[in-house]
């Protein structure tokens, strides 16, 4: 409910800066002339279909980076020597942006969506794995000693220990995996050519349609709100036990 | 001897592995790692070092300074204010979702191009996981020391300073050191567009340029750089957070 | 392999363009059936330039691309495998009426191309076929090209970045050069114009893996090519109204928008020209491009 | 003055926690609090230092309505080892509320080599509270409290970690504080003769729904030694009329 | 059997907490451990538990050095709030164990409801770890090891936070366990009344540097209770034994 003010305030300082001059309305046009962009643009099939576009792409891709990030930060996390030997590595690689790996995607698949998802999947990848290592190095050791003394096995520690643990962290790390994917997938659309929204932000871009261009970028971020909403739903059904959860301190 | 084996020896291996998988490689944007190699004793000159990646690095550094103070500052307001958290919360979303690339050219409007742009878009980029694991980190906070805390009367930016940020700061690490390469991946993004110097503006002409082997080159020295500022990262996290390396250690009999 | 060859002998062809006014022919020529004729099915792939168009037409993603002439002279000097099969637009030769320029405010001190010595420029990116004509424009009014300090803007941020005072001048191109007219800014330059009389200021190209192997699809491809830029240069109404298919320019922008030219020929003098002025500039890296290998 | 009238606490959705205590104790006064475990000594304690909203009822302290911590009490937790904090060491932990205090540096370190000295810790102060016993963090909590110099203490079982002779140790450290500052304490614990050797009233509430079961005098000399006041009589009488009354509220509890 | 033998351990860098440690617990014992606060019994139960490497000499269980936790064990931590998981229900806490143990469903349930019954938190069962008072978490820490049906016990001062009457139930409920399943119990305590009724033997232990200062075996009879037990007067000449053995261990210290 409170949320919707925030947004509300935003509407209202977007229409009033360039209706009161400060901004020329030419490049940052007045909300109610995005909101009147935006509604030609959703009646058209070809917007939904891009939408349909980049929320495919967002969604496997997605997928694939919190998978492949969870499993293996947990794999590097639980296992000392594992994490001593691919650290160097992973640092190595992470700050690599996925922008530049734009030839290597385009060499190896086109335009397809293949393309977009080697790019979403990079940087999503890290944003998880990153996150999950933290949080398993944040197990208390002696709830760690209480499951190692009734010999708990590998697999029991990390399902009822260390996956709690880790589990807030993982959150974190999904809502940033969450964006990131979204960004990388219009990124990829808007400089690949791939179909979806960031196509047709390049093309309302160079066409100079300012408001098509800013109600497009909208769209990109109500999705990010969407998705948001979401995430924080589901956390609040998991995580209905920790502390940052457990209600706000009273008095 | 053992950690430099550690630090060394996959990049090694795979590095190896590379060199002998695009030994034979034809393909034009697949050069093989020899020629890439070749080619970075030639581009990485002290001129362009000093030239380029020096100006990059100054334009990270006030980045990344400055996304973790606004981080960590508006993180611990939104994580100990559940109502302003409701409040704005959909707004930072909304912003977060927005594809740096897209807002380069909407910041451009506002800031320019010169350094302050580049600088704003890094922050726009990279205060983003600083800011939601502060959230997390703060509203986290042990409800017993927060007790302890409000009983003693140590309150209002004490509070703040002495309880709830240093309990938050594993956390906060996280988040600044997903900072750091995100940071980087934006000095790039953001020398992309309307930069004539820097580390990204010179990968990106090369590419344009179709100097495959020095845009490689480039790539590996980001890897490199990314690696070297974590490692500088890492020294600094050890410091600040001893204690909590200690009490981990502490009890797993080592 | 020439894309995908159905079982009734139609080529699917990918070509990779920027969605642009320049490439208006090839959706004109799509519409009027000019590839359907030749078994040709192609589809657009708008990338937002060279660094995506030119690997996917080298690895063979896309079968064609669209580039600029001097992008195509840099990827020569460097021996990427491609080649050009066709024009793709040139510049109207007018002095002023070109769809090419630089401009710059209303009150701008700045009176002709002579002035630009010593200002800041805008190009859409540095060491390309912007400056390099720009510098070419200031010679020939008879200032000194070298002061000249080139930024990096992308062409839609141009107005902007001309209305306040980011930059002294830009070199735009259209939609944008009518868009910042209207805004009162003053053309003080044609650059193409001055660079080269018919200047080819971009080409359809392919890879030479291609041009080898499938020679005949390149051959009905050019054919198609060269009769849709026929058309297109005779119809300048149509090809106004085929741009509101593919870009999202507002049909008064498109009525007042210059067209370019679209001939069959690519003006090899001119490349030749363009390749020496590059050189002059130090774009290639000291190395001088082949022209004639570049040739269809 | 504390009084508390009334109180009533729920805890969401539906555990009621208080149903309606009411007492008063008296300033400069040492009041000891038993009652079976989960019956709501915590979360009484909780409320009387402001950390607890109640939902019916009200505290008061000297006068004033509780809403929120009060200046110049300290409270000893029964979570003492997570009311540490781990990034701080054994000196800082305890010197951190007088630091809040603005006190000056020389005496700052004067108190907390005073309290850790008196708990038994001297020679710990630049250990984290990790690296010690369960005991030794106790006590740490509790020298974070004594150098406060609190005027009104709360102390939620703070010797249940300790041994024997250091209780009995702390127990006349507890009541040599409160005679030399006039402090008023209010303490729970288990222990019986704990409760009937330090306080001058004992408290006994019921198992929950929660009210003030019993209360008692101890009428004991106000200069009591570990020795010769557990060996008195009246202290045999007092303790076995707590115990009665305890096992009666447990009693009451189970078979309805 | 288990039987320690020149156990010695150094905390990082140079914390000398156990210096030389030897004795022996027969199989089905029930020994009690008392010692001075910070004297390093959490330090032993962890080494006899295979959670922490000792630094020298060796301790073994039923002839096999002990290197990690050994099966057919259970410990009750002293820390009991953070060894309960938050993150499960009482009811969970206490059944995965049994759960890693590959027990039949019903037998599971039988086994968390009788325990948790015979710590008296029966209806609590769907409660979360942090909605509990302090003792009730700690009984919920025994219930779980109870419900293991160990064939060792390992417990650091379980009874820490729970009242007089409750420890009293529950150390009969220790009693009666051992008894029925010939369970080998070593018990950590500072209570020394508790020491004596429970154990068959009570250890006593140095303060640091930590050696087996003493030891006695308890006559009283198997069959012990609550009120004829503790009244018996040997039980009291036992219990000043060992109440003189701590403060003399005590003094040493503070002397030397
Ligand atoms: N956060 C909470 N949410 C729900 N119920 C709670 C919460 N905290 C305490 N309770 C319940 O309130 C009751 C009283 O708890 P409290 O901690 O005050 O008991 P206590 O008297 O201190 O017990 P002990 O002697 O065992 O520490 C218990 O039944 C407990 O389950
Ligand atoms: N992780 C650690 N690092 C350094 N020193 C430690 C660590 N853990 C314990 N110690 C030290 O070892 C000694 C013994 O600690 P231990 O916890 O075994 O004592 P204890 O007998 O259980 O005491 P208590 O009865 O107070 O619980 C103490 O002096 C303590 O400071
Ligand atoms: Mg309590
Ligand atoms: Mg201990």
């Amino acid at each position: 409910m409170r949320g919707l003010l925030g947004l509300a305030g935003l509407l209202v300082i977007v229409e009033a800066l360039p209706r009161s001059g400060l901004v020329d309305d030419g490049y940052l046009p007045p909300t109610s002339r995005i909101v009147a962009a935006l509604g030609d643009e959703v009646v058209t099939a070809e917007f939904w279909q891009a939408v349909a576009d980049t929320l495919t792409a967002w969604v496997i891709g997605l997928a694939v980076a919190v998978a492949a990030g969870v499993v293996v930060g947990v794999a590097i996390g639980a296992v000392p020597v594992l994490r001593a030997a691919t650290s160097s590595t992973i640092e190595f690689l992470r700050p690599i942006p996925s922008v530049a790996l734009i030839p290597l995607a385009v060499l190896l698949y086109g335009t397809d969506l293949g393309s977009t998802l080697l790019l979403v999947v990079y940087a999503a990848f890290w944003q998880v794995l990153v996150q999950v290592l933290y949080g398993v190095a944040d197990v208390d050791p002696i709830a760690d000693e209480t499951a190692r003394s009734f010999r708990f096995g590998a697999w029991a520690r990390i399902r009822h220990v260390l996956w709690p643990t880790a589990l807030p962290y993982v959150f974190t790390g999904v809502r940033l995996a969450a964006s990131v994917a979204l960004v990388l997938a219009v990124t990829a659309e808007l400089v690949i050519g791939a179909p979806g929204l960031g196509k047709m932000i390049a093309v309302a871009q160079t066409s100079g349609a300012v408001p098509d261009m800013y109600a497009l970028i909208a769209v990109t971020g109500l999705l990010g709100v969407a998705i948001n909403l979401a995430a924080r739903a589901f956390e609040r059904r998991t995580l209905a036990w920790h502390q940052s959860v457990r209600g706000e301190v009273p008095a | 001897m053992r950690k430099v084996a550690y630090v060394l020896g996959l990049p090694v291996v795979l590095f190896a592995a590379w060199y002998l998988i695009s030994a034979g490689s034809e393909s034009f944007y697949a050069p093989p790692l020899r020629d890439i190699l070749a080619s970075f004793g030639r581009t990485w000159t002290l001129d362009r070092l000093q030239a380029d990646v020096l100006p990059s690095l100054l334009r990270l550094t006030a980045g990344f300074l400055l996304a973790a103070v606004i981080g960590v500052a508006l993180g611990v307001a939104i994580g100990l204010g559940p109502r302003l958290r409701a409040t704005v919360e959909p707004v930072l979303e909304f912003f977060r979702a927005i594809p740096p690339p897209v807002l380069v050219p909407v910041i451009m409007l506002f800031a320019g191009i010169g350094n302050g742009m580049k600088i704003i878009v890094i922050v726009f980029g990279c205060v983003w996981p600083v800011l939601l694991n502060t959230v997390e980190g703060v509203r986290a906070v042990d409800s017993v020391q927060l007790d302890t805390a409000r009983a003693y009367g140590i309150n209002g930016f004490d509070r703040i300073r002495r309880v709830v940020l240093p309990s938050a700061s594993p956390q906060i690490a996280a988040g600044l050191r997903q900072a750091l390469s995100i940071a980087i991946i934006l000095m790039v993004i953001s020398e992309m567009f309307a930069a004539s110097n820097g580390l990204g503006f010179t990968i990106v002409q090369f590419q344009r340029s179709f100097a495959i082997p020095e845009m490689w080159s480039g790539i590996i020295l980001l890897g490199l750089l990314g690696f070297g500022l974590s490692l500088l990262f890492r020294l600094a996290e050890g410091r600040a957070l001893r204690w909590y390396h200690g009490l981990r250690a502490a009890s797993k009999g080592r | 392999s020439g894309g995908e060859t159905e079982s009734d002998g139609i080529d699917k062809v990918k070509v990779g363009v920027i969605p642009i006014i320049d490439v208006a022919p090839i959706y004109l020529g799509q519409q009027k059936g000019f590839f359907s004729n030749r078994k040709i099915e192609v589809s657009m792939e708008a990338g937002q330039g060279g660094a995506a168009i030119v690997p996917g037409v080298v690895s063979g993603q896309f079968q064609f691309g669209f580039s600029n002439m001097t992008s195509l002279l840099i990827a020569q000097t460097k021996n990427v495998p491609i080649k050009t099969v066709a024009a793709g637009v040139a510049s109207t030769g007018e002095q002023g009426k070109d769809f090419g320029g630089v401009v710059v405010k209303a009150d701008s001190p700045i009176k002709t191309a002579a002035d630009l010595a010593g200002k800041k420029v805008a190009v859409n990116t540095l060491k390309n076929i912007g400056d390099t004509t720009v510098r070419e424009s200031v010679r020939k009014a008879g200032g000194d090209p070298k002061g000249i300090q080139f930024v990096e803007m992308p062409f839609p941020n141009m107005p902007a970045g001309l209305q306040e005072g980011q930059v002294d001048a830009a070199w735009a191109v259209e939609p944008q050069l009518t868009q910042i007219k209207a805004a009162g800014g003053r053309l003080v330059a044609s650059n193409f114009v001055d660079a080269a009389p018919g200047l080819t200021v971009a080409a359809y190209f392919t890879s030479t893996k291609l041009a080898g192997e499938n020679a005949d699809l390149v051959k009905r491809f050019t054919e198609a090519i060269n009769e849709s830029l026929a058309y297109a240069d005779s119809h300048p109404d149509e090809v106004r109204a085929i741009i509101g298919s593919y870009t999202k320019i507002d049909e008064k922008t498109r009525a007042d928008v210059t067209l370019p030219k679209w001939p069959t020929e690519i003006n090899q003098a001119s490349v030749e020209t363009l390749a020496k002025l590059g050189t002059g500039d130090g774009i290639f890296d000291g190395a001088t491009p082949d022209v004639a290998k570049l040739m269809p | 003055m504390l009084s508390v009238s009334g109180l009533r606490k729920v805890y969401q959705p539906h555990v009621e926690a208080l149903r309606d205590l009411t007492f008063t104790v008296e300033r400069g006064e040492l009041v000891c609090l038993v009652g079976p475990s989960g019956c709501g000594k915590t979360t009484l304690l909780r409320c009387i230092a402001g950390l607890l909203e109640p939902t019916g009822g009200k505290v008061s302290l000297d006068g004033r309505e509780v809403s929120g911590p009060p200046p110049g009490l300290a409270m000893v937790f029964q979570e003492y080892g997570r009311s540490l904090f781990p990034w701080m060491t054994v000196r800082d932990n305890v010197e951190l509320p007088l630091k809040q205090k603005r006190l000056p540096r020389t005496r700052r370190s004067a108190l907390v080599e005073e309290s850790l000295t008196a708990v038994g810790l001297a020679g710990s102060e630049s250990a984290y509270p990790w690296q010690l016993s369960g005991g030794m963090q106790q006590r740490v909590a509790i020298a974070r409290a004594v150098a406060y110099e609190p005027s009104t203490l709360l102390m939620d079982e703070p010797f249940a970690a300790v041994d024997a002779q250091t209780r009995a140790d702390l127990e006349d450290l507890v009541r040599s504080l409160w005679q030399r500052l006039g402090v008023t304490v209010l303490f729970i614990t288990h222990d019986i003769d704990e409760a009937v050797y330090l306080g001058q009233r004992v408290l006994m509430l019921s198992s929950s729904p929660t009210v003030v079961q019993d209360e008692i005098t101890v009428d004991l000399p106000a200069e009591r030694d570990q020795l010769h006041t557990r060996a008195d009589p009246r202290f045999t009488e007092l303790r076995t009329h707590v115990y009665e009354q305890i096992q009666a509220a447990k009693l009451s509890t189970r078979t309805g």
